[in-house]
């Protein structure tokens, strides 16, 4: 077989993936660092946050109280240490951007212009337009093509980590355009692959989101955390999941019932203003106002609409002037896929799968349990979003977190040997046997790649959705275990060597089946609730049993084990979390 | 290639200014000479007259620049016309050579004809 | 494109799942397939998939993917225009599939090609690697000399909107399938790299124009350029590169001149 | 690779020269091939072209003037061959056409140059109408202008 051999392999070319290259190529340019994706690193989904990033610039702001927002904002269930380093670099990240070329939105002055965000309680979301993540992106990208020693492996995809000796030394990756399954060495690996938001049905996020990194991880013996833990984001279409960002609710926007009613004001979540007021109603977090959204179903409040319950996002009394200048990204969309006009028309909306809190456990340096394993981004979790991530956190998480990974496994790799035994080959040759057997040669299956990704994605809806049970996750897991079953008996149409994207789907899938199953026992061991992960047969929150991370793991029998790591609590301690007005706090108090 | 680089904006200076006269000044010039007077729209002009004001100095000028600087619009636009249309960019310098040698003869004709007029 | 080639396939009863959308409305999709290991030419070939008013091309297509035919191959990720992936030539325009309503087509057929200019690698996947070479080329990057340090670069909403329309090329292509330069010049840079190029030309943070000017000055730079302008017709986010190019080309005449007439000034 | 390679050229003689068979591994590209008459069949290309081939009818105008000149220079008699000539149904037929061709240049001259211009005022950019308009006015003035002096001076 063929092989190739780097310092630094990042695995994954969107924001975090291309940071921690260029993190690795400034810490030691005599590393060889290369960057292997699945898709051209400009396609990373990445590219479609909108809203913004946030870091504290503005005098009126400190890194105190945007530690305590997110903090809150996640349940406590945050690595206070993590949030702490994250938010005083998050600022510097940004800046970084800036001066790589990012086109932030400026104040008449000519400096970075910040607005309002879900959960904040200060205006401190740097923007650019309504394109923030694409214009990461683009400037990460178009900036990593000034170092000539960060090379790419453009659309390969990963399918195994090497471990030799509980050492992670390399990957074996199959090239799309070619066919050829190849091993790649390194001395540390960084995963960077992002989220896992299609094991659901209704989610913003892109075809490429399916867990990929997470499983390789697991597969490889690294325990992932916090996986029952994930974003449903208040405001996507019905049909399609896009998102209409959450700055549509900060420059204003209200979110109405059937009867224009905003009714977030009947879930804790603070008085109606005709101005959008910070940590209140619209700019409540993504949990409890897409919690709010399934209590007003219950309550029959919710519009019907061809593809299941809606409320409406309402921007008309914004002006198309605001709409234009600020969110015409959301005009754009709503007008393209919906065909209906937010400057004069109210918007359908229901909440859509966004984000996975959990991921790969990594410490604050992104290192994993396992020896050359790094993680970054959100398909790591460092426990900075803790229960529920506030939005435009995560933005700057892929670059606080990516450089950070990036600078630890450069320093790793700087001091380790390479580690290519016999045995790190034969493990290669047995992975390329495998894809060989199990998909590429295999002609007597009788299952369907689509057809159990659908049911895998309906199960997860019904069992593991904002509100979940013992019962709906023991039916869930049930489901799952028949679906792996299943997934092994998949014959492809395809037996091309050639940009085989259904090999690619039913690898995919089964990354996606491990990810779903990880999440469904780890909501079926936390029998409380906490932020996103909420059991109505648990419906409160439990600090003495439950102050503590979900790690689950598999062992080399592939038996799946669930423990727990206490949460680490410096400043802030366990409270509750208080949203709307000041005046209320003091009544509930 | 060096050479080209530094080249190509005059040429295309060249081009864009002859552009700009081509298409303020040529359509009325064409309309009255070319049609109006030969279907007898207006009347013919008295060769006298006509003579004597193309003598005028200014005229002279104005007439140099109406014939020079299209030319050198022509051949820049019928160059690329040639490489795109019929593909045949490998015959640069034969295209290159028409197109402009064409612009230079038909200006020196002009210089020529405008002074001894 | 061999006529013959044509053959029909619809979903196997067996293979697709109860089908709850309406099926008494449907549209033929033509579609250009190549397989390198068997063909060695595209041609066309035609599914049979429902319309629905909310699909747009990027859904028949999964449709059939999912249903029909799991060997039909084409790249997408976003499907809500931002990715650039999805860009194929519908009934001989570029289009983002994603963007593009399958319903705008009725009765049909649709055509479903490769987008024009590239190498075809299989069906409606083109060989992109050569326009990468050629972004990397115009130094797509900030270039700022002097202190990297604290404190941002200040740039005013007035200086931001001079390059703000260029900064939002998703590399989706389209616009090198519809630039005929770019199809009979393949050195040609071509529209999209241009129109980065001049954003950072324009961006008051940067100071690499003088750099990048060796680069565009070239031939095979901004001067390949004979504005047909349909580069910037069938921009889906409205970058205007055709503009971008005259533009650049009006401000590398300018500097020409002046180091023509004043060969002795500073460069 | 450098067998595959060979492998891959060897085998070609199978098929076409340009179109050697696929070799495992080895992406095997579709590279299509432009048409010479790529430019008929889609109307945008078809007006590049009509706009392009203008050119044409520039340098014959300034061919006719120079011609006119030429025989203004020559004397009454020489000039009035040259009005003869002019009043040919051919020659106005290619001076039909050759106006039709510098309206056309005209138009979209005037029409483009806003996208080469971006003029700003106060932070605004200039419309694109009121760089194009005053040149589609300029364009008049100087028609009538000529017109008039022609009409008056002859």
């Amino acid at each position: 077989m063929e092989t190739s051999s780097h310092d630094v392999l990042l695995v994954g070319g969107g924001g975090a993936g291309l940071r921690a290259a260029i993190a690795v190529a400034e810490t030691n340019p005599k590393l060889r660092v290369a960057v292997i994706s699945k898709v051209y690193p400009m396609r990373s989904h990445t590219v479609a946050a909108e809203g913004g990033a946030a870091g504290v610039v503005k005098p009126d702001d400190s890194i105190d109280e945007h530690c305590y927002d997110t903090i809150s904002g996640g349940d406590w269930l945050c690595d206070q240490d993590a949030v702490e380093a994250f938010i005083k670099e998050a600022p510097q990240e940004l800046l970084r951007l800036e001066h790589w070329g990012c086109p932030w939105s400026r104040e008449p002055d000519g400096h970075i212009a910040v607005r309002a965000f879900g959960g904040m309680k200060k205006r401190r979301t740097w923007f650019a337009a309504d394109k923030t993540g694409f214009h990461i992106l683009h400037t990460l990208f178009q900036t990593t093509l000034k170092y000539n020693e960060i090379f790419r492996y453009d659309e390969w995809f990963v399918t195994k980590l090497l471990v030799d000796d509980g050492r992670v030394c390399g990957v074996v990756a199959i090239e799309l355009m070619s066919g050829r399954i190849q091993a790649i060495t390194a001395k540390a690996v960084v995963l960077c692959t992002g989220g896992c938001g299609r094991v659901f049905p209704y989610t913003t996020n892109a075809a490429i989101k399916t867990g990929d990194g997470m499983s390789l991880a697991y597969r490889a013996g690294a325990p992932l955390k916090d996986m029952e833990f994930i974003q449903y984001h208040p405001t996507g279409l019905p049909f399609t999941g896009i998102l209409i960002t959450e700055a549509a609710r900060a420059e204003g926007g209200y979110m109405l019932n059937k009867d224009g009613y905003r009714y977030l004001q009947d879930y804790d979540l603070g008085r109606p203003e005709p101005k959008p007021v910070l940590r209140s109603m619209e700019l409540g977090p993504r949990d409890r106002l897409s919690q709010a959204f399934v209590k007003e179903i219950e309550k029959g409040r919710t519009i019907h609409g061809p593809y299941g319950e809606v409320v409406h996002l309402d921007l008309r009394h914004l002006g198309e002037k605001l709409i234009n200048q600020k969110l015409p990204f959301v005009r754009e969309l709503c007008l393209k896929y919906e065909g209906l006009d937010p400057v004069t028309q109210l918007i359908p909306v229901r909440p859509v799968v966004h984000y996975m809190m959990g991921g790969v456990s990594t410490d604050i340096n992104g290192a994993t349990p396992l020896p050359g394993l790094y993680a970054a981004g959100e398909c790591a979790c460092v426990s900075i979003n803790g229960a529920n991530r506030l939005g435009s956190n995560s933005l700057p998480e892929i670059l606080v977190f990516g450089a950070r990974a990036g600078v630890a496994a450069a320093e790793f790799a700087s001091g380790a040997a390479e580690q290519v035994s016999q045995a790190v080959l034969a493990q290669a040759e047995d992975e390329r046997r495998r894809l060989e057997q199990q998909f590429l040669r295999k002609t007597d299956g009788n299952e369907r790649v689509a057809v159990i990704r659908e049911a895998m994605q309906k199960t997860l809806e019904s069992g593991a959705g904002i509100y979940r049970t013992q019962k709906s996750l023991e039916d869930a897991a049930t489901h799952l275990a028949i679906l792996r079953e299943r997934a092994g008996n998949i014959a492809l149409d395809d037996h091309s060597r050639t940009f085989n994207t259904e090999l690619l789907s039913a690898l995919e899938l089964h990354c996606m089946l491990d990810v779903a199953i990880c999440i469904v026992h780890s909501a079926l061991s936390r029998t409380e609730s906490r932020g996103a992960h909420q059991r109505t047969d648990y419906p409160d929150r439990n600090d003495r049993d439950f102050l503590a991370h979900t790690l689950i793991s598999q062992d080399e029998h592939g038996a799946i084990r669930v423990n727990y790591k206490p949460v680490t609590i410096t400043r802030w301690p366990p409270g509750e979390r208080v949203y709307g007005q000041p005046t209320q706090t003091a009544a509930k108090a | 290639m060096e050479a080209k680089k530094s080249h190509e904006p005059i040429f295309w200076t060249l081009f864009s200014a002859g552009g700009v006269v081509a298409a303020l000044l040529l359509p009325v010039h064409l309309f009255i000479f070319g049609m109006a007077v030969p279907l007898h729209w207006i009347h013919g002009p008295a060769y006298n007259l006509l003579l004597s004001l193309a003598q005028m100095p200014i005229a002279r000028l104005y007439l140099f620049v109406m014939c020079s600087l299209p030319l050198f619009h022509f051949a820049h636009r019928f160059r690329y016309t040639l490489y795109d249309g019929l593909q045949i960019k490998h015959l640069n310098e034969v295209v290159f050579a028409s197109c402009y040698g064409i612009a230079v003869l038909g200006t020196v004709a002009a210089g020529w004809l405008l002074w001894r007029i | 494109m061999a006529a013959g080639g044509t053959r029909v396939r619809t979903a196997n009863s067996d293979r697709s799942e109860s089908i709850t959308m309406a099926r008494n409305i449907d549209i033929e999709l033509q579609v250009s397939r190549y397989s390198p290991e068997q063909d060695l030419e595209p041609h066309l070939q035609s599914y049979r998939v429902p319309i629905r008013d909310e699909w747009v091309i990027l859904d028949a297509l999964n449709y059939v993917k999912d249903k029909i035919d799991g060997t039909l191959t084409f790249r997408w990720s976003c499907r809500m225009g931002i990715c650039g992936s999805c860009g194929y030539m519908i009934n001989g325009e570029p289009k983002l599939g994603c963007a593009t309503f399958l319903k705008d087509y009725a009765p049909g057929p649709v055509k479903i090609e490769p987008l024009r200019n590239f190498p075809i690698v299989r069906d409606l996947v083109i060989e992109i690697s050569d326009f990468l070479e050629k972004l990397k080329k115009v130094k797509p990057w900030l270039i700022h000399e002097g202190s990297n340090g604290q404190g941002e670069y200040l740039q005013t909403p007035d200086q931001l909107e001079q390059f703000r329309q260029h900064s939002m090329c998703i590399n989706c292509l389209l616009c090198y399938a519809a630039c005929p330069i770019s199809g009979l010049d393949p050195i040609f840079i071509g529209p999209a790299a241009l129109a980065l190029a001049h954003r950072y030309n324009k961006d008051s943070r940067d100071q690499g124009s003088a750099e990048r000017m060796a680069t565009l000055s070239h031939p095979d730079g901004i001067w390949g350029c004979t504005f047909v302008g349909e580069c910037t017709r069938v921009c889906p986010k409205h970058v205007d590169p055709a503009g971008a190019i005259q533009q650049y080309k009006l401000a590398a005449a300018m500097d020409g001149m002046k180091s023509f007439l004043m060969p002795w000034g500073k460069r | 690779m450098d067998s595959a390679a060979a492998r891959a050229r060897a085998s070609a003689g199978g098929h076409s020269q340009t179109a050697p068979a696929y070799t495992e591994f080895h992406p095997r590209w579709y590279r299509p091939r432009i048409s010479t008459y790529w430019w008929l069949g889609r109307w945008p290309y078809v007006k590049f072209i009509l706009r392009e081939l203008s050119s044409v009818a520039v340098a014959w105008t300034v061919a006719f003037t120079l011609f006119q000149l030429w025989s203004l220079s020559q004397g009454e008699v020489a000039y009035s061959t040259f009005t003869r000539r002019a009043s040919s149904p051919i020659m106005i037929a290619l001076n039909v056409i050759a106006f039709g061709f510098l309206l056309l240049h005209s138009i979209t001259w005037f029409n483009l140059a806003p996208k080469a211009m971006a003029v700003r005022v106060s932070g605004k950019r200039l419309p694109a109408i009121l760089i194009s308009g005053p040149q589609f006015l300029g364009w008049f003035a100087i028609s009538a202008i000529v017109l008039w002096i022609y009409m008056v001076r002859t």
